[in-house]
């Protein structure tokens, strides 16, 4: 109920009629916090719907994500470890995707009782990623089998935590590598290794200068946004599907914008006269 | 120490890092462990000298700036996190940071998003444009989850939204080419230019 | 309340930050301006946690043997030895210019120009014509390389016009189409954090 | 065994040997292939050629030492285009605390004694700033703030005549030149500075990134942007003082024909490997 608190919150401070002044919006801001409010209101009563019962769209199939459960079934097989890591980013949306998977994967790993391995580049993501680990561990009702020394910070330094990745990769063979987040040029190394030692790899990447490397040597890759959808496809929770409905909304509300503008564009000889109209 | 040992001890290190391209091995793990040390230990010190100093010295003592000591407690909480049943408190910070990195997106990327938007209003006057339009409509067609995507056109859009990305990528692929090849070239030129002046 | 607390904390200081960019009244840029200055200030109070983190994975790996426990002195030593020479002699002394031109340079430059040799193995071993996917990934970088190098304009003329036109065309439109659906992403996920519904980072699960 | 394991199993170590030959060969015996100037590049040395005496440009040097190679020619080559021009530079960094800002020292402190200019008076290195959100709207207002009124060295800024003209970004720069490899980088400038304030924002990026700026080139966020080395060289072409970058370019096309070489006997071998495969 917190959210709804918060909604009416940010709804009772939207403009009252009598503030409207022409000073009262930053300059050429009308637009933008027009479009953000939409945005929360878009998600809002998707949340509302999701949460009252109501019918909402499922998130289609993501291949990316249905290979965790085959990734994980291996390395219980083979009794091997998985490895898992956030990102080297910091606490950005994207981050928040893969710890969201990242409680997930633990659970089954929890289940299965297979050996979950974590790495991570921010020392302050690290106390995050342990507990998002214990919690998971808990829920799945193994507290036992959790070990905090396997959540590990490596170190802040990018190719200071990839080698350390890769004496990983050396020493404990993970018969399955998740690297779920945001990867820069690591992504070619941690690729490539993960692809020698055999793991089945699944990617994701939401920077889409490097994600190439994730494409030609792994086996699963979600692009780019794909992965915010991932953390609500796996976990199931209405909330988050609502999130990602209302989300979804907006991106063809905006393709439908681009078609308009567009034929308008082609039509009138220029796009200046709406561009001028939205820019206000 | 000279210069020229300076260069001389860089190159050793340059060529014992590479001995990682054989295979890993001791040289490479203890100038990887070194380098951890260090930039670590470089950063601590930078903002020692760069922030913390200054702060202290000219924003708090010498204009009166006491209301920084509020941020400065505020911050030291993160370390509450090795103190057993305080652990919450860590959490201040971290959920100021948050809150304000989320509230910092929200509130400056529209503006630079829209203008891509804006942008994209492009006349379908030439073979250029009209591709353009298309692979962009097929783009973000590919990143609708919640539509589904067995018929229609929504299918076709899909497939060509996944083919015109593999586009994108291949040419990040190619350019990313070059810029790795530049690291060598630069290296080489350190140690056989600069460092041993084999190469003039 | 140690629950609530953070999440009232995220909030407040969101919204702050988006009132302040959108609307004018209050004095609340000024205020938002102070919290910046503070954000700062609270940053370099928590300067330690990296060099914390790091001592106690190295000590944790010494103490319990782990295996090559042994670089983790190397990794120590550094720390230790290193950090009174830069708090002694600042950040543009000496000993710390010379470190860094001669030790940390060339041995981050070094280990990253190890991405050149792997990405022409990386080349070689994975970039296969599997299926149209990755053909049509392949096309495109090859076409891309010939045109960048300057050999590529040596051999003909016309390849550096391909790859300009890939790179402005096809490459540019796919690009920002990634980068809407991205944005949106972030604006969600933004919007969910301040609404306490991703909640992760508590600790608590998603 | 037959041809084409022959082909797909080729020895790594081979692979290097090759990769390290075909760049050193050029470095003894140049080929001196000529480099055509990209539009993009010829942007951005305009941009800065129309720039009034004594106009400042705010240099952001945004990274590691892993793509230096790339970047810190691209400084270089505009401190000597600046400075030659009478025009003051201000250079700070956002990616790389330990060695960012010895970066900026080592290219642009060569060409400033080379040219007459003094430290302090014509450019400033003010090393590194953490979090860059917030840092940089601060410097839109008060610069000095943003910089926490320290030089990398910790000396306090009053003591440098060049900044007693350097109040503010809003006022007091002319050009943002933004060298970028990833976050923070090109992004946050734009975001934070070039949106809000219109100045104008150039500079380059690593390779492994400028496929992915295009569209910001396109819509004039960005205004021309270096390409790596080869916009390096380029743009040392069009300052008339051929330096690192176009030293490379040599090494650059044997590389690349390596690499072509590489991928063609790699899908030969693959697609023999496939067909004999069917017949069985």
């Amino acid at each position: 109920m917190s959210s709804l608190y918060f909604l009416a919150a940010a709804a009772a401070k939207a403009p009252k009629p009598e503030d409207l002044t022409p000073k009262f919006w930053q300059p050429g801001m009308m637009w933008d916090s027009i479009f953000v409010l939409l945005l929360f209101l878009a998600i809002g009563i998707m949340i509302q719907r999701a949460r009252a019962g109501l019918p909402i769209p499922p998130i289609r199939k993501l291949a990316g994500l249905d290979a965790i459960d085959e990734a994980i079934g291996r390395a219980t097989e083979m009794g091997r470890p998985i490895h898992f890591s956030p990102g080297m980013s910091g606490f950005t949306a994207v981050t928040y995707a893969g710890l969201a998977v990242l409680s997930e994967v633990a659970k089954k790993a929890a289940q299965y009782d297979t050996r979950l391995l974590v790495t991570n580049r921010q020392a302050l993501v690290q106390p995050v990623a342990q507990e998002v680990v214990k919690q998971a561990y808990l829920e799945a009702g193994r507290p036992d089998a959790y070990n905090p020394d396997d959540v590990r910070y490596l170190s802040d330094a990018q190719f200071s935590y990839t080698t350390a990745v890769l004496g990983l990769y050396q020493r404990e063979k993970p018969a399955a590598n998740i690297l779920y987040g945001y990867w820069m040029a690591e992504s070619l190394i941690l690729a490539e290794a993960g692809s020698q030692i055999g793991a089945i790899q699944i990617g994701a990447n939401t920077n889409t200068f490097q994600i190439h490397f994730f494409i030609v040597t792994m086996d699963y890759v979600l692009i780019g946004e794909e992965m915010f959808a991932a953390a609500a496809y796996m976990s199931k929770e209405p909330v988050l599907t609502g999130t990602v409905v209302g989300q979804d909304m907006f991106k063809i509300a905006i393709g439908l914008l681009i078609v308009f503008g567009t034929i308008w564009a082609t039509v009138a000889g220029s796009s200046k006269g709406l561009v001028d109209f939205l820019l206000r | 120490m000279s210069a020229q040992t300076g260069l001389y001890i860089g190159a050793l290190l340059t060529i014992m890092a590479w001995s990682y391209l054989y295979k890993e091995n001791p040289l490479f793990r203890f100038t990887e462990h070194l380098y951890i040390g260090l930039v670590t230990a470089y950063g601590v010190g930078y903002t020692y000298h760069n922030y913390l100093v200054p702060i202290i010295t000219k924003d708090i003592v010498q204009q009166g700036g006491y209301s920084l000591i509020i941020p400065a407690v505020a911050g030291l909480l993160i370390y509450a996190r090795y103190i057993r049943g305080w652990v919450w408190l860590s959490r201040i910070p971290m959920a100021f940071w948050i809150g304000y990195g989320a509230g910092y997106s929200l509130a400056y990327t529209p503006a630079v998003f829209m203008k891509q938007i804006f942008d994209s209003f492009i006349q379908l006057n030439s073979i250029n444009n009209i591709i353009y339009f298309l692979v962009l409509v097929s783009a973000i067609m590919f990143f609708i989850f919640t539509v589904k995507k067995d018929a229609g056109p929504m299918k076709w859009g899909h497939y060509a939204g996944r083919y015109s990305l593999m586009v994108a990528f291949g040419s990040a692929f190619g350019s990313i080419t070059m810029a790795y090849l530049s690291l060598i070239i630069g290296r080489l030129s350190y140690v056989l230019c600069d460092a041993l002046h084999l190469i003039k | 309340m140690q629950k609530e607390l953070p999440l009232i904390i995220v909030f407040v200081s969101g919204i702050l930050v988006m009132l302040s960019k959108f609307f004018n009244f209050w004095r609340l840029p000024e205020l938002v301006a102070t919290l910046d200055k503070w954000s700062i200030v609270m940053s370099t109070f928590a300067m330690l946690m990296g060099i914390i983190e790091l001592t106690r994975l190295h000590v944790n790996n010494v103490r319990r043997r782990r295996i090559n426990w042994y670089y983790s002195i190397v990794t120590l030593l550094a720390i230790y030895l290193y950090l009174p020479v830069v708090l002694i002699q600042g950040p543009e002394g000496p000993s710390p210019k010379w470190i860094t031109t001669n030790v940390s340079q060339p041995i981050g430059s070094a280990i990253y120009a190890i991405l050149g040799f792997y990405i022409v193995s990386a080349a070689y071993r994975s970039f296969k014509a599997r299926n149209l996917e990755a053909s049509i990934l392949l096309v495109a970088a090859v076409l891309l390389m010939l045109g960048q190098a300057p050999i590529g304009e040596a051999i003909w003329s016309g390849f550096p016009k391909i790859s300009d036109w890939i790179l402005t065309v096809p490459n540019s439109a796919g690009m920002r189409g990634i980068n809407i659906g991205a944005y949106i992403g972030i604006f969600a996920t933004s919007i969910r954090v301040l609404l306490g519904l991703e909640r992760s980072w508590t600790g608590s699960g998603s | 065994m037959p041809l084409y394991e022959k082909l797909l199993k080729v020895d790594t170590r081979i692979i290097y040997v090759l990769v390290l030959l075909a760049m050193l060969i050029p470095m003894i015996k140049p080929m001196g292939l000529p480099i055509g100037v990209s539009e993009n590049t010829r942007k951005v040395y305009n941009l800065i050629e129309s720039l009034p005496e004594g106009s400042v440009i705010l240099v952001s040097h945004d990274t590691g030492p892993g793509n230096a190679p790339e970047l810190n020619p691209m400084l270089t080559a505009l401190a000597r285009q600046a400075f030659r021009k009478n025009l003051k530079i201000v250079a700070m960094c956002l990616f790389d605390q330990a060695n960012g800002p010895q970066f900026i020292q080592d290219s642009i402190e060569p060409v400033a004694q080379e040219m007459g200019k003094e430290y302090g008076k014509d450019w400033i290195n003010l090393g590194y700033k953490m979090q860059a959100q917030q840092t940089l709207k601060m410097m839109i207002d008060d610069f000095w703030k943003g910089a926490n009124n320290v030089d990398w060295s910790g000396k306090d800024l009053s003591q440098f005549p060049i900044m007693a003209n350097v109040k503010s970004i809003k006022k007091d720069v002319a050009v943002i030149f933004e060298t970028t490899v990833g976050t923070p980088g090109y992004a946050d400038w734009m975001t934070y500075v070039a949106e809000p304030t219109g100045k104008p924002l150039t500079g380059g990026a690593s390779l492994t990134m400028y496929s992915g700026v295009q569209q910001y080139i396109r819509s004039g966020q960005l205004k021309g942007f270096l390409g790596g080395m080869r916009g390096a060289a380029e743009y040392e072409k069009l300052v008339g003082k051929p330096g690192k970058g176009s030293a490379g370019m040599d090494s650059q096309s044997i590389g690349h024909l390596i690499v072509i070489g590489l991928i063609i006997i790699g899908n030969i071998g693959y697609y023999m490997q496939r067909k004999a495969a069917l017949k069985k």
